[in-house]
């Protein structure tokens, strides 16, 4: 080795040259070493092991059977957060992500005051394209109102590839999903979250920046707002105040009635099982809603499933764990039916909607540690792609909501079985 | 095999076929096994290796399909068997087509001198061992045919990479061999296993030792010597690694499998995975025992035998079982070593793995067949062979003796091998460098 | 048995001849090759049958393990590869055809004509005939055939040197590609040698160039 | 074998063998191809060998011997043949018998 | 006379020891290599041309996208040309989990490195599933901090995103305890294989002339005997408090290359150990407040530069006073690393191309950027 051409003052520590002799006569002996460390591995190699200060043992992660443990911090893809008691989303359509983001996958709306036509902070259309998403986090980082967070939820592979462009209903997750996969993260901006939420709410008219899956609540508010315009009005015919939605004030069908009997059922039954924590389950991750037109089948193969939905968490509350009931079958079943239900049979929707959250409450009470969402999208998924996509969204949310509480009560009896 | 026909159909059956008809059954019936053994043989080693390959690397390996993933290598097998067999267009295609063949029609037909147990060999030659190296260098002729005819460089290259490996290992395998068939005196496989009676010591080398079926070569300098030359050439002829050169997928993607797809690639690999089983089996033939355990001797002499025809039948099938699983036993060690290097080491480079071969390995096996030359003389010359050293010792100091100077004489030869060829290999380039100076 | 033994004999009979015809007359020369490998297991088979197992065994040891696979290596060293369409006869085959044809005629016209070959009775079917084996042939090449055994072993060493020597390329004459450090070195080297010779260094003549000795005509 | 095959059958075999040979060796461009005839010609002589030592007498073991001799010859000779053949395409970059005529090269 | 033939392979795009798409045109006499030209540019993304059209900030996570084994690594030297060009300070906190974080990044690139040249050599996947298994460990507790295990983007312009989490440095300590096991182990198994051996001995040997001459640097370098190191030779970030030693090699060969790489693992574990000590516990210190992340750096230059787990890593910025770079230059110590490959694999055996290349340690996606 020839002296090297030119010298580097190092202040603290050395230049080492590797130990190595070339010349050295070999025997094998260094094959025998290495023998010997991999005879270690495979002897040790029939214990787990899962810590990090071991360096023997299987580190396999049997995955869909074990789950990788996920930091606080890991983002995957970004969500848009509502509130769950309000039903508000976070966003205001500042589009602070939108201009920031490295790949240019964040496109949205602002939301207009039908009325006078001028923004509104809410956001209208909120479209994310997941298949060109870098998972970079900025979205994140930037958002002044903590509406935008990156998911827990990894498991996003279809086959469709349309599907990896997702929109606003799909995007929203409420606050307390999200404060359940990093809670110190959300404590952190929980505060101001919610207070600049607040001011933001009372610059919303009407329904607009509520969380489309919240049908019930959207109802809740247009009524409001509709017994403040009737009071308003100076003109006070007997007006027929029974009907709580006044945009279509029809009567109850027998049908509409039973789904609220059901719904009812439901929510009771779930009341009366241990559902001590208040968090929701996890909505399904950005499934495919296969759009059917509503139609009278598909509204009353609804109901069916809210009915079955309250019966399975009534059941599940009480602390049996029989067979899965074929709920979640039949509500793929349902879907699958091509079908046009009139948008207006609200009641059924709402019958679903309660019964889904009883079930969720129960599912989420009784077997909190289970990851969410997974059945539920997977169910949903089973359901053929080629329906007609032309059901308005808070149809297709009123059928989500059915699945997803025949989804959340078969979880919960298949968590108490295992 | 006709024998157990015979006495099963014409003596407790009582019916009475002619013996071309006992003949051509017992023979389709070895056959029929054979066929069969073989490629459960292979699937069972695919699997095996994955698992443990994978326990050395701190993964579980394949455990999906089945219990513990022990359907994983037929699943793999019905995805060979539905893959696309492409032939490309310049190919030759006949020789394409014949060239797995001839590759996988050698490994069945070893099959023929394996005893599996005791009195259960196909066909017992009195040339086994020569039969079996002869008919496995036919392989080299599949594999030349299949690396011209796909016509593709890496093919070619990869086949003559193993053509060459496989020749020049031939050598040290079957010199290595030749020690031990010089102290058996018979080629024959049956005779081998015969030898090695006794505990520790066979007690042919040294009479009056207990009967245990633990005699082996292995135990002696020569068997010793001779067991690691055979075994390092048998990795060496069965490609595993660190010599598995002709398939180097870092080098010449898949040698010359490189075109072959479908049922004719898992053709190649039965036929590899079937030699893999076949030379781990003969090592521990020549060197274990084969069959030879604890207990199968003294079963199969209660049994029906040449020599003690009214013997019981029940006795033959125990000392059947044993020894079948002796021997399978001592198959799978050996297989699990396969793997075990294979977990550990890398691959040697072609011009190293042929020094290797005929620079250290052919100079051992030679000093090792003078050992086994001297061994013979030590313990079996008398005065009439003109050993009048040892007139008048006892067996045992002429064991003893024996055992020292074949060990002194290995030990030497190997001491000194290694530094002759570390040497060799440190100054080669070195002596080129001067001399192309000095030419300038 | 006469019957089956008479019919193998003449499978393997048609089965050599048809494998030597194709030898010959193949264009492809690694198809010649590979009919010539089945000749020999032809011959091996005959071997069998004439039982002469240990001859059987050491002629697919050595013909098939080793001399084709000599052949096909060498085949594949000189690069004719693809012998399709190339002229594989010499022009005057016509002439060496008549003259194999003639000699075989005369050398089977006494053999056909004149069967009188005094072939010592063969004795009953089943009786068992002392044959020589490997046994018998190993002792005779220690005692009655020590001297050709010897002069066999050190042709097979001439051979094998003969071939290496005939093979080998010199040194000198082969292109050595040198390696980077191996050309420093030598740069080295050949500095050290000019400064013995001449006080004042010379400077060396760019590496690059000087290291890959030109082949000469 | 003996009674069922005459030994003029098997000598026949032989003939044949060898003349085919002779034919590839004298008519063959490729020196390999020559090299293949030469090999087919050894092959028919250990034919006659082994069939005159079957059929004369089996319990000797000259017939035998001298057949591996003439294999470990034939041996000798592909592996001398080859190295030539290998050493003239070196020379002349052709394995072609007739292309090959230069004393000096 | 001689009419030695020679022939021509390709050795990939699409082969596979060639660490991606990457393709060695090799003329080979027989099995010696006579020349070899390296055709790169399969896995061209134009990065620099899109790092001009992004802001500052939008680039740190396409930066992690270069040699994505080291994402860390490249967003430091990023990082620090940004805070060059725009004036912004560090937190020292926020400096001691930088080199944290970077000479973690270093453990497990020489951890995989190594195995992905034993694997080269022939060895079937042992070493490299063992150097995986560290690497996973690292990674995990890269995702603890930073949210994703490859791509990170944990740094900002002025510290990191967020501050460790709490559990963090216990988990680093576990590690730490098992660092030393296993790197012995990893020695234990290779250092003395005589195989290994044979084939790394007198391989690809790079004089240290040469080594200068096409400016190659880091491990491949140091290998070849000069102790020159970026953390040495002008200390960046806070590398001049800590105490540790630059290994060389002695010929330059494969095997130099493979054990300066073991002993670096250990020296950063050094530090590693260090930075434990001396890390500040000022809470919120992760990042300069002042700093914005959007900046608009005024009009001028500037380059920084790291010892990245690879080489030396360059970033060269130029601003104009806009939000974007006006030019934007990577010294990629792959692509320069690679340069030699030709002059170091001649005269050698076709099997030794691919153990120079798993020497080299390159990685194609900053190779072609």
């Amino acid at each position: 080795m020839t002296a090297s051409p030119f010298e580097i003052e190092i202040p603290r520590g050395r230049v080492i040259e590797v130990q190595r002799d070339d010349t050295r006569v070999r025997r094998g002996g260094g094959l025998l070493r290495g023998m010997a460390v991999v005879w270690k591995h495979w002897k040790e190699s029939f214990k787990l092991n899962r810590s990090y200060s071991q360096i023997h043992g299987t580190f396999t992660i049997e995955y869909p059977e074990e789950r990788p443990r996920i930091p606080e911090a890991y983002r995957n893809m970004p969500i848009l957060l509502y509130d769950d008691e309000t039903g508000h989303e976070l966003c205001t359509s500042c589009f602070q992500c939108e201009r920031i983001c490295p790949p240019q996958v964040i496109h949205m709306t602002q939301a207009k005051d039908p009325a006078t036509g001028k923004p509104v902070p809410a956001v209208a259309e909120f479209i994310i394209e997941y298949d060109a998403c870098m998972s970079c986090g900025f979205c994140a980082e930037v958002c002044p109102f903590d509406a935008i967070k990156m998911d827990h939820e990894f498991e996003l592979s279809t086959d469709d590839h349309t599907q990896l462009t997702v929109h606003k209903e799909q995007l929203l997750r409420p606050i307390s999903y999200y404060a359940k996969i990093a809670p110190t993260m959300w404590a952190e901006v929980r505060e101001s979250a919610l207070k600049k939420l607040q001011g933001n709410i009372r610059r919303r008219p009407d329904v607009i920046g509520l969380a489309p899956q919240l049908t019930e609540k959207i109802a809740a508010r247009r009524a409001e707002l509709a017994a403040q315009a009737a009071q308003a009005a100076a003109a006070a015919p007997v007006a027929p105040a029974a009907a709580p939605a006044p945009a279509e004030g029809r009567k109850l069908t027998p049908e509409e009635k039973a789904a609220k009997l059901a719904a009812i059922r439901a929510a009771k039954a779930a009341q009366a099982g241990e559902s001590a924590t208040p968090a929701e389950a996890a909505p399904a991750t950005p499934s495919p809603t296969p759009a059917g037109e509503a139609a009278p089948p598909a509204d009353k193969a609804a109901k069916l499933a809210a009915i079955r939905a309250a019966n399975a968490a009534k059941k599940a509350a009480a602390g049996e764990a029989p067979a899965t009931p074929p709920a979640a079958p039949d509500a793929s079943a349902a879907e699958t039916t091509p079908s046009a239900a009139p948008p207006s049979d609200k009641a059924a929707r709402l019958a679903a909607i309660r019964a889904a959250n009883a079930a969720k409450k129960a599912a989420a009470g009784e077997a909190p540690a289970t990851p969410p969402a997974t059945p539920a999208g997977g169910t949903a998924a089973d359901a053929p792609a080629d329906a007609p996509p032309a059901a308005p969204p808070s149809d297709k949310a009123a059928r989500l909501a059915a699945i997803r509480a025949a989804n959340a009560a078969k979880k919960q009896q298949s968590g108490d079985g295992s | 095999m006709y024998d157990m026909l015979a006495a099963l159909i014409n003596g407790a059956l009582g019916w009475g076929w002619p013996e071309w008809a006992l003949n051509l059954l017992s023979y389709i019936l070895i056959v029929t096994i054979v066929l069969v053994v073989a490629p459960l043989q292979m699937l069972f080693f695919t699997y095996y290796e994955r698992r443990v390959i994978a326990r050395m690397q701190d993964r579980v390996g394949p455990n999906r399909v089945g219990p513990e993933g022990i359907w994983q290598p037929i699943a793999d097998g019905v995805k060979m068997f539905t893959k696309e067999d492409i032939v490309p267009q310049a190919a030759d295609r006949i020789v394409h087509f014949l060239a797995p063949c001839v590759v996988v029609a050698p490994t069945v037909l070893m099959f023929a001198v394996v005893p599996w147990g005791p009195g259960m060999v196909p066909v017992d030659l009195p040339t086994g061992l020569l039969f079996f190296f002869a008919i496995s260098s036919i392989s080299a002729v599949g594999l030349m045919m299949a690396g011209w005819a796909s016509n593709n460089k890496f093919s070619l290259l990869g086949a003559m990479r193993a053509v060459a490996q496989m020749v020049s290992y031939e050598i040290p395998a079957v010199l290595s061999l030749i020690a031990i068939v010089m102290i058996v005196g018979s080629l024959s496989i049956n005779e081998i296993i015969a030898y090695q009676t006794g505990l520790i010591i066979s007690n042919r080398d040294l009479p009056g030792i207990p009967d245990l079926g633990l005699g082996w070569f292995v135990f002696t300098p020569v068997g010793f010597v001779a067991f690691i030359a055979f075994f390092i050439a048998a990795l060496a002829e069965g490609e595993r690694t660190p010599f598995d050169i002709p398939e180097a997928d870092s080098e010449i993607v898949a040698g010359y499998m490189t075109e072959y797809s479908g049922m004719k690639f898992g053709l190649f690999y039965l036929a590899q995975y079937v030699l893999n089983f076949l030379l781990c089996a003969i090592t521990a033939i020549i060197f274990f025992g084969g069959w030879q355990g604890p207990g199968v001797g003294w079963l199969y002499a209660q049994g029906i035998t040449p020599d003690n025809p009214n013997g019981n039948g029940l006795f033959n099938v125990l000392a059947g079982v044993l020894g079948v699983f002796y021997f399978l036993l001592k198959t799978y060690i050996f297989f699990f070593v396969m793997v075990w290097l294979r977990g550990a080491f890398p691959r040697l480079r072609i011009d190293q793995l042929m020094d290797f071969g005929w620079k250290f390995l052919i100079p051992l096996t030679l000093a090792n067949l003078f050992s086994a030359a001297l061994w013979v003389a030590f313990t079996r010359w008398g005065p009439a062979e003109g050993m009048l050293i040892t007139v008048g010792w006892s067996p045992v100091l002429r064991w003893l003796a024996a055992f020292v100077v074949t060990l002194a004489i290995n030990l030497g030869v190997y001491l000194w091998l290694t530094r002759v060829y570390a040497a060799s290999q440190a100054e080669r380039r070195r002596a080129e460098l001067e001399e192309l100076s000095a030419a300038a | 048995m006469e019957v089956v033994v008479q019919v193998v004999f003449g499978l393997i009979a048609l089965f050599i001849l048809v494998a030597a015809a194709m030898v010959v007359s193949v264009r492809n020369v690694i198809h010649s090759a590979l009919w010539l490998i089945a000749c020999f297991f032809g011959v091996g088979a005959l071997y069998l049958l004439l039982q002469a197992e240990f001859l059987a065994v050491v002629q697919v040891l050595v013909y098939v393990g080793a001399v084709s696979v000599l052949i096909l290596f060498a085949i594949m060293l000189t690069r004719q590869i693809s012998g399709e369409g190339v002229r594989q006869l010499t022009s005057r085959w016509p002439v060496v055809l008549v003259v194999t044809v003639l000699l075989f005629a005369t050398v089977m016209a006494p053999t056909l004509i004149n069967q009188q070959w005094n072939v010592p009775p063969a004795p009953p079917l089943g009786t068992p005939e002392p044959i020589a084996g490997p046994a018998e042939l190993g002792r005779g090449f220690v005692n009655e055939f020590l001297i050709q055994f010897q002069v066999v072993g050190v042709l097979l060493t001439v051979a094998l040197i003969g071939a290496i020597v005939i093979a080998f390329e010199e040194r000198a004459r082969r292109r050595r590609v040198l390696t980077l450090a191996e050309e420093l070195e030598l740069k080295r080297l050949r500095e050290r040698a000019t400064q013995t010779e001449t006080p004042e260094p010379v400077e060396a003549e760019p590496v690059a160039r000087e290291t890959r000795p030109a082949s000469e005509g | 074998m003996l009674n069922a095959v005459p030994l003029p059958a098997v000598l026949t075999l032989a003939a044949a063998l060898f003349c085919i040979g002779l034919f590839g060796a004298l008519s063959r461009r490729n020196l390999i191809g020559v090299l293949m005839g030469v090999e087919l010609m050894l092959n028919a002589v250990n034919i006659n060998l082994v069939a005159f030592w079957r059929y004369f007498e089996p319990r000797y073991i000259t017939g035998q011997t001298f057949a591996i001799f003439i294999i470990a010859v034939a041996a000798a000779e592909a592996a001398v043949g080859l190295a030539m053949v290998i050493a003239v395409y070196r020379h002349y970059v052709t394995v072609n018998a007739d292309e090959v005529d230069q004393l000096r090269g | 006379m001689l009419q030695t033939q020679e022939l021509q392979v390709n050795i990939g795009p699409q082969h596979p020891s060639t660490h991606g798409v990457f393709r060695m045109l090799v003329t080979v006499d027989g099995e010696t290599v006579v020349d070899l030209k390296p055709v790169f540019g399969y896995l061209h993304r134009n990065h620099e041309q899109i790092a001009e059209a992004n802001s500052y900030l939008q680039n740190m996570p396409y930066t992690d996208r270069l040699d994505y084994f080291n994402s860390m690594a490249n967003n430091h030297a990023y990082a620090m040309a940004v805070e060059r060009l725009a004036g912004i300070e560090v937190p020292e906190r926020a400096e001691y989990i930088r080199v944290l974080m970077v000479e973690l990044t270093r453990i497990l690139n020489h951890a995989s490195a190594v195995g992905f040249m034993i694997n080269d050599m022939g060895a079937w996947q042992t070493p490299l599933a063992f150097g995986m298994r560290e690497r996973e460990k690292i990674l995990d507790l890269f995702e603890m901090a930073s949210g994703a295990r490859l791509m990170c983007n944990y740094f900002r312009f002025g510290g990191v995103v967020r501050d460790l989490p709490p559990e963090f440095i216990p988990n680093l300590r576990e590690l730490l305890r098992a660092l030393p096991a296993y790197i012995d182990e990893l020695e234990r198994l290779l250092r003395d294989n005589e195989i290994l051996l044979q084939r790394a001995i007198g391989i690809g040997i790079l004089p240290p002339e040469v080594a200068l001459s096409y400016g190659v640097s880091g491990p491949v370098l140091r290998g070849s005997g000069i102790p020159y190191d970026v953390r040495k030779a002008e200390p960046y970030s806070v590398y001049d408090r800590f105490d540790f030693d630059v290994p060389v090699g002695k010929v330059g060969d494969v095997y130099d290359r493979f054990l300066v790489r073991i002993e670096e693992m250990r020296q950063s574990k050094r530090i590693i150990e260090q930075v434990l000590e001396q890390l500040p516990d000022a809470k919120g210190g992760h990042i300069n407040p002042k700093a914005r992340q959007n900046v608009r750096p005024p009009v001028g230059d500037a380059y920084a530069r790291i010892e990245s787990p690879k080489g030396e890593l360059g970033f060269y910025l130029v601003s104009d006073g806009s939000t974007r770079p006006y030019r934007y230059k990577v010294r990629a110590p792959s692509f320069i690393n690679l340069t030699p490959l030709a002059d170091m694999c001649r005269g050698y055996k076709v099997a030794d191309i691919v153990v120079i290349l798993g020497s080299i340690d390159i990685v194609m996606g900053e190779v072609d950027r």
